[in-house]
């Protein structure tokens, strides 16, 4: 049976052969970053971004946008990390509950002021990202969570592996992705996600409950920011109220619109999305190699985020183009 | 066979002065200033409200067009981005040496040139403005971080301190950030361009109908954004004396914190640059009122954030059942 | 006689005081091809979107098998079997086919599975039980309209409907299309489904259906079997309206041409249009719904320019690329949906009204208030807009009051040329007679008038000649002396599009 | 060396003998942002100096560590009409202006930990908490007892533009060059974690990528030098790699007790504050002057001399933490 959206898959493939290309440039100019140490340092870059992605993704393809993303994440990393330092004698994976579910809450507040009361969602959760952003300065009293507070089994999951090599949260996040690619498209609430975002007037009309939906979506993005906060505390061994998760909704947004997600609703694939944040992760870890100052980085995100959106315009031109235009 | 358009009765008219978004403003700037006042004693000083808006009035002049780019039914998240890129090439032109007419000429050639690529993309390209100006946002302060690194430029000792300069008592930024606000409220309120931002915001096909070069208009709205933008960021160079690429870092949430607290109508068509005029002053009170007051910067991002979603809530309210 | 599947009993509706349909009662029965005939406005679409739960009736009953019903929404339709396909179908034009097809379907809650082998092999059997070659892998967008349409049809039929609604289906279709849905809708009767097809090719009208409802004035004035009605009766029915009491008390003088158009054309909307327009005459354009009328005014006035022809304006030819063009050359046009292309619904009725003359009401560009006031008051005064106060939203008038204000946002442009598209539709009687005064004197005054209805009587009072237009071509040039409802509505009517 | 008995034992004594009677004298630290680990010690230094002489302390900061944004806080506090300004500078030269408004309403104006190199004019003294010039070649010998005296070494440093950090890197690659006893060492690389724990992690995970024989790294930042510490004990590989520079105890606790890192140095932010109430309090009532080469005494700190440029060290030398003193300290 071909994949269903094959005109997508011209997308995907070009994102690949960039990565390949990008790679063996690089390469070239300096044999070590094809080493599997280098490829760790890339897949140690990615978990986080991944998680964020896919989130994104089905934000974006219902037609709205979150850019609170970050702040959710420092929230949730934050809860979980004054968890741990006030109750040092908790079962560490409760962590992971706790952020997910303060994640979710969060989430669910920005769906309602979207929904409820609709509002346009790019200017909501650019309220909430400073809002949330300040609550996280309140719930800590503006102090770090320390190293020596963060379990060490949790800080093990970003070094050690079960199989081959691949610390646990990488694993992780790619797991995500699959659930993700499951839920959209082996599940009816997947589905009706991009019916939504394709034809937001007709989905009412053929029975989707377009509020309810929104709503999952926003929840979803919210609990995968406070999953991507507790693996934040795993990866980097601390949370700090001012920097965990400072510009993250803008590193998304740069991975999701480059794996060929549209701004305008209803089209996006995780396999696209997948090597977006991929392709991220090359270039991010490509720059100091290279001797390019960090400092360009975000004039690359930019300029990359530029180009992408230009590419989709074309392919939008070229799929509308084809069908008969008729007179009413 | 007709396609019935059914004709809205309305019940009230909106326009008695109570329902004027301003009028909302209005209060809530009373309010912020009692508020502000009880919450310290040092806070009530003319002096030091003026000298506390000069560190916010290049915002308030680029959100004063931002207010007028918003009612012709579009957004810019750049003008920011702009102000810091323009800052930092102004202070790198002028620090290798060039005479300083000509760096600030490269300045305002620079947030020209940014102006311009934002409504190319979005008129000459269809694309929504709203992802647009976000990747021009990330492009823009990006490339102020390649100019400038993460040193910080300094500028010529005798062009520092333009907010020191007093005209009658009032800072020069304040007076520029009034005389602005009077200029494009004229233009805005009284000449026929204003009408057809207007006009195009509310309903662009009908504009179009009635031979209203929205596109044009829309494009001119863009470029005037970046020009005094870039003009903003100059002024900023002489306020600080040295410029970094962080300069108004997150300024874009305070701009369009601004229009919404001001009545502006984010769908487009509705708003005034008075409503915008007197946001600017409520959130340097509240801001300043917090600050002085020794509170932790915390509450100030939190007190922000509620202010954006209610002020979004109370327009959209006012407006939709206007407009449904 | 067995029991109707839908029995309908004085079904009436008005949108805000203008009353649609009056007291329509229609049987509807198992295994039927019905048609639903009748002029623009005469009220047989709105009666097929109350079937299909589009619109609620203001009064009336409907049975469905007997038993009362209320259809409040289309989702309520489809659980009844009661499908409505549009013209131009709404689907999800991302998704792919065979989803479009269960999309939203009843009893799968958010998380079931969906299972994309048998979705792709239940979308292919139902095309193939259609007799139709889709491939159902690709999305939407990908599909030409007929297609779009056996979609739509096929989700019908999956959701076992029993009414089948058709508005105006074979307009896009080419003869082979028009053909194949022919051929299912005559299977789909066979199965003991009811089909409803609106339609104004009679031709059509005639080879596929049973019986035929005609529809005048929201009401419904005859229903028979196809074979009982000549082509004659069926026009004759349909447009019996009486010419009514208005008939012109003016005669302009006809001056030199004002517009001449030559072989004008445009891709997939009307081609070879010429005609001439003279000061001080008023050509109708009559014809049907998508004959692409209105497409020829958004040419003239620049909206979507001509690829193909030239306009001549008082003999030298012109070059019209946009509206602002169109107006420096004295062309004025009321475009026929007021609401999209009209009014800035927010503004006040004064800024609507002098949205057209910026360098009238300002001179040097700033806005002169007494110019404005004076140029407003002016217009209330002359055409009687009934409202508050100018300051009010426009929103707050009434259709006809709205129209009025587009009127005279054009008047004032002082046009040579004025294209009114539909001015009438939606405004009760006593404002349309107004309207004609209006228009009667604009003529005498030496103005042009290019006045695009599709009300025969307004055609016929009104205007010194008569265009009609068919499916992007124009089919006929009478002069009023001539001119008669039949000979409009036959030329109006869709040439025969499918061999026997 | 400061021990903890000690110092409590003289705060009970001078409690004993009576607040100075003259009005308090404000004081304000202003920090560089909020949720910085490294002020908390700082500003108890002050506070607990407060409670012993007449002075009201008080602490802001601004969320985030831009360049602009102390300017509102310090404008705040001249309008407050505090006596005394203590400021730990997030720009070399943007603060000017503003230091001029708050000296011309004679406010004191300090800068703590950390100078505004190039526009000394602008303020009234500086307290570093040592003397600078001996921090490189002081972490040259640390890292050099950790590994032996050979092998490869680089620097984790902190922005490119620190002044501070800039001049510590000049010691260190002078003192290797010089100084025999470090011959056999080679400086390798010297990389900048912008005092992002994100960033200063993935530099020291591509140092250990790019130089698989690396033997030694000094991170003269508190954030650089807990990330790369982290990232040794996640690996496991502490008894190859040494990780030292200037770190704070509170944070480097675990890592000293797992013998992740054998020993790290650092001042005491505690005395910078404590020095810096002390010297604010002592100038606004006359007991002390602010003259070059002049000297005043501080209680357990002893005599404090004025270095040219009005700069004040804390402390001569750096002191080294490691396994045996690290509970000695509760900064």
């Amino acid at each position: 049976m071909k994949p269903i959206l094959k005109f997508l898959s011209g997308r995907e493939a070009g994102i690949f052969v960039m990565i390949i290309l990008f790679c063996t440039a690089v390469g070239i100019y300096k044999p070590h970053f094809i080493s599997s140490n280098s490829l760790r340092i890339i897949l140690l870059l990615v978990p986080l971004i991944m998680i964020g992605a896919m989130a994104q993704m089905l934000v974006l393809v219902a037609r709205h946008v979150d850019l609170s993303m970050g702040s959710m994440l420092g929230f949730s990393a934050m809860v979980a990390g004054l968890m741990y330092r006030d109750m040092p004698e908790i079962w560490w994976p409760i962590g992971f509950l706790v952020a997910v579910g303060t994640g979710a809450v969060l989430g669910l507040f920005n769906g309602l002021l979207v929904t409820i009361f609709n509002l346009p969602s790019i200017i909501v959760t650019l309220g909430t990202l400073n809002l949330y952003r300040g609550l996280t300065f309140i719930i800590s009293d503006a102090r770090q969570i320390n190293r020596a507070n963060i379990p060490s089994e949790l800080k093990a999951m970003s070094q050690t592996s079960p199989i081959f090599g691949i610390p646990w949260i990488i694993l992780m996040s790619f797991a995500i992705a699959l659930l993700t690619f499951y839920l959209v498209r082996y599940t009816q609430l997947g589905r009706q996600i991009y019916a939504i975002g394709s034809n937001p007037n007709a989905a009412p009309l053929r029975g989707i409950n377009v509020t309810k939906v929104t709503l999952i979506v926003f929840i979803i993005s919210g609990a995968l920011s406070g999953l991507a906060g507790i693996m934040y505390a795993s990866r980097w061994g601390f949370v700090n109220p001012s920097n965990t998760g400072m510009g993250f909704e803008f590193q998304v947004i740069a991975a999701v619109v480059i794996g060929g997600v549209s701004i305008n609703g209803g089209v996006g694939t995780v396999l696209g999305t997948f090597l977006g944040v991929i392709l991220l992760g090359c270039v991010a870890a490509a720059l100091p190699l290279l001797g390019i100052p960090g400092t360009t980085q975000s004039a690359i995100y930019g300029s990359v985020i530029l180009i992408a959106l230009l590419i989709d315009r074309s392919v939008r031109q070229r799929a509308t183009a084809n069908t008969k235009r008729s007179r009413a | 066979m007709t396609n019935q358009i059914p004709s809205l009765y309305h019940k009230k008219s909106w326009r008695s002065l109570f329902n004027r978004p301003e009028t909302m403003t209005f209060t809530l700037l009373i309010l912020a200033l009692v508020g502000a006042s009880l919450l310290s004693e040092y806070f009530l000083d003319v002096n030091y409200i003026l000298r506390s808006f000069t560190l916010t009035a290049e915002l308030s002049i680029a959100a004063l067009v931002l207010t007028m780019v918003i009612i012709s039914g579009e957004i810019d998240l750049s003008a920011a981005a702009n102000i810091a890129l323009s800052a930092c090439i102004f202070a790198y032109v002028q620090a290798s040496g060039a005479p300083m007419t000509l760096a600030i000429l490269t300045g305002l050639f620079a947030g020209l040139v940014m102006g311009s690529l934002n409504a190319i993309l979005v008129i000459v390209y269809q694309l929504p403005s709203i992802i647009v100006t976000i990747g021009t946002l990330i492009f823009y302060r990006g490339l102020a971080q390649v100019i400038a690194g993460d040193k910080s430029i300094r500028v010529p000792e005798w062009f520092i301190g333009v907010n020191t300069k007093m005209v009658l008592g009032v800072p020069f930024p304040v007076v520029i950030f009034t005389a602005t606000a009077i200029i494009l409220g004229l233009v805005l309120g009284t000449t026929i361009y204003g009408r057809q931002i207007y006009q195009v915001g509310t309903n662009n096909t009908a504009a179009l109908h009635a031979g209203i070069k929205s596109n044009r208009i829309k494009f001119g709205l863009f470029v005037l954004l970046g020009v005094v933008s870039s003009a903003c960021g100059i002024m900023a160079a002489s306020r600080l004396g040295s410029v970094r690429y962080d300069l108004a870092l997150g300024g874009e949430l305070q701009m369009v914190l601004m229009a919404m607290l001001g009545g502006t109508y984010i769908f487009g068509g509705r708003g005034t640059i008075l409503g915008t005029f007197l946001a600017a002053w409520l959130l340097v009170i509240v801001s300043t009122g917090m600050t002085v007051a020794n509170l932790l910067p915390a509450i100030q991002l939190t007190v922000l954030g509620l202010l954006l979603i209610v002020a979004i809530i109370a327009t959209n309210f006012i407006y939709s059942r206007a407009r449904r | 006689m067995h029991l109707p599947l839908v029995s309908a009993r004085g079904i009436s509706k008005s949108f805000a005081s203008i009353e649609v349909l009056s007291n329509v009662d229609l049987d509807l029965h198992n295994g039927e091809i019905h048609a639903l005939l009748g002029e623009n406005g005469a009220g047989k679409s709105t009666f097929a979107k109350i079937l299909a739960g589009v619109h609620k009736p203001t009064q009336g009953v409907i049975k469905l098998n007997d038993s009362i019903v209320e259809i409040s929404s289309p989702m309520i339709a489809q659980e009844l079997g009661i499908a409505l396909i549009h013209q131009e179908p709404i689907s999800f034009p991302h998704l792919s086919v065979a989803e479009n097809l269960v999309m939203g379907q009843k009893g799968n809650g958010l998380l079931t599975k969906v299972n994309w082998t048998e979705m792709v092999d239940h979308a292919r059997q139902q095309m193939t039980m259609l007799g139709v070659e889709i491939d159902v892998t690709i999305p939407m967008q990908g599909l030409s309209i007929a297609d779009q349409q056996m979609v739509e049809i096929a989700r019908a039929i999956a959701s076992d409907a029993r009414l089948i609604i058709m508005d105006e289906p074979t307009a896009p279709l080419t003869p082979r299309e028009v053909s194949t849905l022919f051929g299912i809708a005559r299977r789909l009767k066979e199965e003991g489904r009811t089909i409803i097809f609106i339609s104004h090719r009679l031709e059509e009208v005639r080879m596929i259906c049973d019986r035929v409802t005609i529809f005048r004035d929201g009401e419904r004035i005859a229903t028979n079997t196809i074979d009982e009605l000549s082509d004659e009766d069926v026009i004759r029915l349909m447009i019996g309206r009486p010419l009514g009491k208005y008939m012109r008390k003016y005669n302009a003088d006809i001056g030199k041409i004002a517009l001449s158009v030559n072989k004008l054309g445009l891709e997939g909307a009307f081609s070879d249009i010429t005609f001439n327009l003279r000061k001080g005459e008023i050509v109708g354009v009559g014809g049907l719904v998508g004959a692409g009328r209105t497409d020829v005014a958004r040419a003239i006035f620049g909206i979507s320019p001509a690829q193909k022809g030239t306009i001549m304006i008082n003999e030298r030819k012109v070059n019209i690329s946009n509206p602002a063009d169109a107006i420096k050359l004295g062309i004025a046009y009321v475009p026929e949906d007021r609401a999209i292309a009209g009014i800035f619904s927010s503004l006040s009725v004064e800024h609507n009204l002098t949205a057209a003359i910026p360098k009238k009401i300002a001179p040097k560009n700033i806005i002169r208030r007494v110019l404005e006031t004076s140029f407003s008051s002016e217009s209330i005064d002359k055409l009687s807009i009934r409202l508050a106060s100018p300051d009010q939203p426009i929103v707050e008038l009434s259709g006809g009051n709205q129209q009025k204000a587009i009127l005279a946002r054009w008047l004032h442009t002082d046009p040579q040329i004025l294209i009114l598209d539909e001015p009438t539709r939606g405004i009760d009687i006593g404002v349309k007679a107004e309207f004609y005064d209006m228009i009667g004197t604009l003529a005498e005054s030496g103005r042009a008038i290019l006045l695009i209805s599709s009300e025969l009587p307004e055609l016929l009072s009104l205007c010194d000649r008569i265009l009609v237009m068919s499916e992007g071509q124009l089919t006929a040039d009478i002069s009023s002396h001539e001119a008669t409802q039949e000979k409009i509505m036959k030329a109006a009517v869709p040439k025969m599009a499918i061999s026997a | 060396m400061i021990k903890k008995t000690i110092l409590s034992t003289v705060a009970a004594f001078t409690l004993a003998s009576g607040m100075a009677l003259s009005e308090d004298i404000d004081i304000v630290f202003i920090g560089k942002n909020t949720g910085n680990p490294y002020f908390d010690s700082l500003t108890q230094g002050f506070v607990e100096a407060c409670d012993v002489i007449a002075c009201n302390f008080e602490f802001v900061a601004p969320a985030t560590a831009e360049a602009t944004s102390q300017i509102p806080f310090i404008e705040a506090q001249i309008q407050r009409g505090v006596d005394v300004i203590a400021i730990s500078p997030n720009s070399p030269d943007a603060l000017n202006q503003v230091f001029d408004a708050a000296r011309a309403k004679d406010i004191l104006v300090l800068t703590v930990n950390g100078d505004i190199t190039g526009n000394e004019e602008h303020r009234d003294a500086t307290i570093l908490p040592t003397d600078f010039t001996k921090v490189g070649a002081d972490q040259v010998e640390m890292v050099g007892s950790l590994i032996g005296y050979e092998g490869e070494v680089a620097i984790l440093s902190a922005t490119t533009e620190a002044p501070d950090q800039n001049f510590w890197i000049e010691g260190m690659n002078k003192t290797l060059e010089t100084d025999s006893k470090y011959s056999k060492m080679t400086l390798v690389a010297t990389v900048y974690g912008d005092d992002q724990p994100e960033k200063s992690t993935t530099e020291m995970e591509s140092l250990l990528a790019n130089f698989p024989k690396l033997r030694g790294v000094i991170a003269p930042t508190t954030v650089g030098i807990a990330a790369g510490a982290q990232v040794v004990q996640s690996r496991g590989i502490s008894d190859t790699v040494k990780v030292t520079g200037l770190g704070l105890p509170s944070e480097m606790r675990d890592f000293v007790k797992d013998g992740t890192v054998e020993g790290f140095q650092l001042w005491s932010p505690y005395n910078e504050g404590w020095l810096a109430a002390h010297f604010s309090v002592g100038l606004k009532n006359g007991s002390m002057e602010n003259k070059v080469g002049g000297t005043f005494q501080v209680p357990n700190l002893g005599t404090i001399t004025i270095n040219p440029g009005n700069s004040i060290n804390t402390q001569a030398a750096l002191t080294t933490f490691n396994a045996a003193n690290i509970d000695d300290f509760n900064f």
